[in-house]
């Protein structure tokens, strides 16, 4: 689950890491009074789930009060398109207030999980502000990391490490250490999955600020960081996909082409949008029924499908294990019946009651191709529209 | 045991739910001793014919337990894993899904001093078909014993793969689901060495997916294999930046594209497949051309 | 550092143990006050640092408010002389107005640090009540044994496995299994060195209770354990250590014989008791100077030992290795000028600047036994009383 | 490295206050090559002739360091051996005392995945008399070069075997003090071990206490030794139940009491002494028996 800039800032300020003075504000009154709040210069920022915000638009600074009311009338309601949001872009409905800042240094500064390593990890680099992707594959010497061991849990020897390999040393070394543990343990006790202070800014009058902050919570966690799931903003999550959250899908995507998929499993799910690909189509989501073993989970998830305006076909793919074929067969047969997929529908099953799942749509009527092999089932599906 | 279960196998199943209880019943059917089921507090009571204890402990005391498949819901289910490490169980094969990833991190480092092999976590299990055992999930009907293993991340990827197989008549020796959560307990490199020493297996099919790093890991081992190996990697068409259920497939660097794994694997001497429908033609092509089919 | 049984008790409440209703009380009147709250029959528990407070008649039951207060007014102010305290006994300034208790069962629960595995363990025995030592060497498969690992922390199944092993099952099960965690909890956070429940147990109405506890926490880590200092009671410490303390002599313990030593190092200072002991006397204290480097700790821990009316002889045993020799010569030869150790002064001194230290001697002109070896020094001291 | 350090060993010493400037210089008069002091903030200082660096990576990357030697004080001192670990030093020595007993736990839990070995806390550290090799605060006068290795819990009962062994004429390879705290990185079996393999030692002095186990540990490891050892425990006249400076010397059980340590020492067949002024003498006779002096 990601967090705003605003929320992301209010956890790790919690935790002691320095960040500007804002307030978060959602009409322009509210802007111009915590601009007012903070006094001189301000910068406006839409809070929207998304990076690169400057770039679309959504980040501004105000000089005056007044002119920070009348910057937050124009972003607030704006629908910021990135190059991370897709072409439907994200609603904002809210703004950050904050106090403009003089800076000197650009910092970055991240933790995420190491798969490998089986630990997190801190990243560090000088070279803040700037796509930490290219300097990890250009100069990846520039790149600053330690891990979290769960056995002693983040000390303070990397803390300092990573301080003195940033530069800061002097009057920002305890400064700086102390914000570095102070993220290591929010994200520790957060159940982070990436937290993100990119830039950490030096200021001219020598202050080290989290100027932009990042955070996401393991959505495998969220049953114990009830705190943070209140802070949830359904506005920033694709309404679709909200809609199967609710159906009780966790893995459902909008994605740009117009196949239908029904899968189960994540793994059969991305061969089979490869396999649409390689027929020469492409699927309008990812869906990965997972093990779920009920007609009604199934029909509420073709009814997501069967919805959506871009679908031209559905292709359901399902290979049972813990999940039975002949419950997804069930499904199928339901929601063709009560109108909820009238696109043609190509459908093929193997694995666990395979044999009970195929009797079930021999003996329905209902018009279906059907298919053995699943690369024989994507080109169904791409043929069926052509 | 390279292939982590074998005549020998004593499967006790933690966490005996309907799940526990349906897959129990069906390793019981292909021929495995399914010895007991774990439910703290049912300990005594006896379920579909299997005796239910309330520890690990008990159920090795008792039944000198050596395997555990483990279905406990996911906010318990680090702890039902450090339960059979605790209880000295060789192998152990979590099927959870949804495990907080800081839990597994703490696994894992409990795992750095214990000889117990973790399989998973979000996986489909093991399978080892000339010994009829089963420690998983996986639909027994679609394998036919043979000499391919195959390893994969994603689960339905097994049995597409098995299915594969069977339908161009190549029999399996078994498979491993290493499982497709960030942090596993066994990663496909450390299959592959099983299966490389597993005596019954002639070659393997890895399946891995986009994200991570793992299978350029898995190629620097196929580098020092003996036998053949047919690689796929699911998700060449994913878009970036998606997690696409399992986590593993965030694309993070270029090391976690496709074309980087698959390329990784080439230079390694795998012979890699693109359309995922390909995969047990191209297997029976690998033995045919070596001589083994 | 050592707590009451009531701050124990206070401690493990925090995190969720269930203790008996009580309260503290410091006079009668207050322990009237405290029962006649509870409402019917009542413990009244003498507050002190030792163990079997029972035998010694610092635990009645008071069937009344009334005699709550009556025997409060006996218990207050006792001296508590048990086989743990010496014959000088504890004060007893405070009693604990408990709720009587119907037990159905006793039981043993404990967290101790285990040097070998490098663990806290948590030791449980159905054996409650009694002594637990007894029964580990009579009857080992009578306790079991769960090692916190630091890279997992405490788990839920080894708290089930104590709960089940200890036959809380049914409705006791999950009580049990939380008690236990609060436990353990509660010892790590608190930098536990010694945690005991003793006994644990069921009452008759199917309650489990903490019926007594035991709490000590490490002294090394009382710098970051600031809350729990605050309940050190000095007055359950001997006036000559707490002197010590003061100045700033960590390693100062009160014995029965006449002979004062000063050492430098545990394991030298235990040894030179067993020297005087084979020398056919014996130490009017254990005292460990440590690394202090300054004549003036040298002088406040002389004072200390001069002062003890038990003391006929003085001995100074000293190899230096951080601790330097002048520097301890030194300081005997300022203390013999205060006059602060009119006793014979038997002087050995070895290892860094034991020149330098013996020529400080020398130039004293101080009449002060001098020895070679220790097993002579020892031998000296006692020559110098018979 | 049988004795820990030799002519090849490069110190770095952190914590570089009074203690350990003086302790540095101490070390460099006797022979040993000390390469830095790390004190965070202070790095590109000289200290007394010893750059100062502000991390152990930095010591090791610039000047080669192969050995800490740390007088951090007690709240940081975990910290400060972790750091050690981190950059990979193979011998830890740290003196400081009084650390709390979890942070060891951590620490410990940290080794059991590391090369390094850790001697310490809480001890007078190791010196090996011959290489002119010194990472600690023992006295060197007192030490003169021979054939016995002395091996305690104690740091002042090292120099008192030690100053013991030179009056009768015998010399010493070297010492190694274990530390006396509950909780220590090389327990006295371990210490054995190395003496046991190290060519210049042909005798062992060991010193043990009342507390804990570990001379019980050390006896099962003298069983298999080739070497003859000399055993003093310290404390047999204590009162029980009473802390007297090492947290190792509470008396916990019957294991912990000197009876039982000595009588297993015995068993093992180690000369145990009884009184501590016979650890000299007694060496030297074993020695004369055993035709080694």
């Amino acid at each position: 689950m990601k967090l705003h800039e605003y929320q992301a800032k209010e956890l790790l300020a919690e935790y002691g890491v320095p960040v500007p003075a804002g307030s978060i504000a959602t009409t322009p009154e509210e802007a111009a009074e915590a601009a007012a709040g903070i006094g001189g210069a301000v910068v406006v920022k839409a809070q929207a789930h998304t990076g690169a915000r400057g770039k679309a638009g959504g980040v501004k600074v105000a000089n005056s009060a007044e002119e920070a009311g009348t910057i937050a009338q124009e972003i607030l309601g704006m629908n910021l398109v990135t190059n991370q949001t897709g072409p439907s872009g994200l609603p904002v409905n809210s703004v950050l207030i904050e106090e403009a800042i003089e800076i000197d240094r650009e910092l970055y500064l991240s933790v995420a999980i190491d798969g490998s390593a089986a630990m997190p990890v801190i990243i560090a680099s000088q070279e803040g502000g700037m796509d930490i992707e290219e300097v990890a594959a250009q100069r990846p010497e520039a790149i600053l990391r330690e891990y979290i061991d769960p056995a002693a849990g983040f000390q303070g020897f990397q803390a300092r490490a990573l301080a003195f390999g940033l530069g800061l040393t002097g009057d920002l070394n305890r400064p700086a250490t102390s914000l570095i543990e102070s993220l290591a343990k929010a994200f520790m006790e957060s159940d982070g999955s990436i937290a993100e202070i990119n830039p950490v800014v030096v200021t001219k009058d020598g202050r080290l600020l989290a100027a932009d902050a990042k955070f996401s919570i393991d959505d495998s966690a969220m049953f114990r960081q009830k705190s943070l799931d209140e802070k949830r903003d359904r506005t920033q999550e694709a309404e679709k996909e909200l809609e199967a959250q609710d159906a009780g899908i966790q893995n459902y995507i909008k994605l740009d082409g117009n196949i239908g998929c029904l899968v189960n499993g994540a793994g059969l799910a991305m061969s089979t949008l490869d396999a649409i690909k390689m027929a020469g189509g492409d699927a309008a989501n990812f869906l990965d029924i997972g093990t779920a073993n009920s007609p009604e989970a199934v029909v509420s998830a073709l009814r997501i499908i069967g919805t959506d305006p871009d679908v031209e076909a559905v292709l359901v793919n399902i290979f049972g294990g813990l999940a039975r074929t002949d419950i997804i067969a069930q499904g199928v047969i339901d929601a063709k019946n009560q109108g909820l997929i009238p696109q043609p529908t190509v459908i093929r099953l193997a694995g666990s009651n395979v044999n009970e799942g195929n009797e079930l749509l021999d003996k329905s009527g209902l018009e279906l191709v059907r298919a053995d092999g699943f690369a024989q089932a994507a080109q169904a599906a791409v043929d069926a529209i052509s | 045991m390279s292939l982590l279960l074998d005549e020998n196998s004593k499967v006790v199943i933690q966490g005996f739910g309907s799940a526990g209880q349906r897959e129990a019943i069906i390793c019981r059917d292909y021929g495995t001793s399914v010895v007991a089921g774990v439910t703290p507090g049912k300990g005594g009571q006896e379920i579909e014919g299997f005796p239910i204890r309330n520890t690990v402990q008990e159920a090795v005391d008792e039944f000198n337990a050596n395997v555990s498949l483990i279905f406990v819901p996911a906010p318990f289910a680090a702890d039902a894993i450090l339960e059979a490490v605790g209880a000295q169980i060789p192998v152990i094969i979590c099927i959870t899904e949804n495990i907080p990833v800081l839990d597994m991190m703490r696994v894992k480092r409990v795992l750095t001093t214990s000889d117990s092999i973790l399989i998973g976590p979000n996986c489909p299990g093991v399978i080892n078909v000339g010994a009829h055992a089963r420690a998983g999930i996986m639909p027994v009907d679609v394998y036919t014993e043979g000499n391919v293993g195959v390893i994969s991340r994603s689960g339905t990827l097994v049995y597409e793969a098995v299915d594969q197989l069977t339908k161009v008549g190549v029999g399996q020796s078994g498979s491993i689901g290493v499982g497709g959560d960030p942090i596993i307990g066994t990663n496909q490199a450390q299959a592959l060495a099983l299966l490389e020493d597993d005596p019954n297996t002639a070659a393997v099919v890895l399946i891995g997916e986009i994200g991570g790093t793992a299978e350029q890991e898995a190629a620097e081992f196929i580098k020092t294999m003996s036998k053949p190996v047919v690689a796929f990697i699911a998700g060449a068409t994913a878009p970036p930046g998606r997690r696409m259920g399992h986590a593993g497939a965030i694309i993070a660097g270029a090391a976690g594209t496709a074309e980087a794994k698959q390329s990784a694997l080439r230079e390694a001497g795998a012979h890699v497949v693109e359309n995922p429908g390909d995969i047990g033609s191209t297997m029976l092509n690998v033995l045919k051309n070596q001589g083994l089919a």
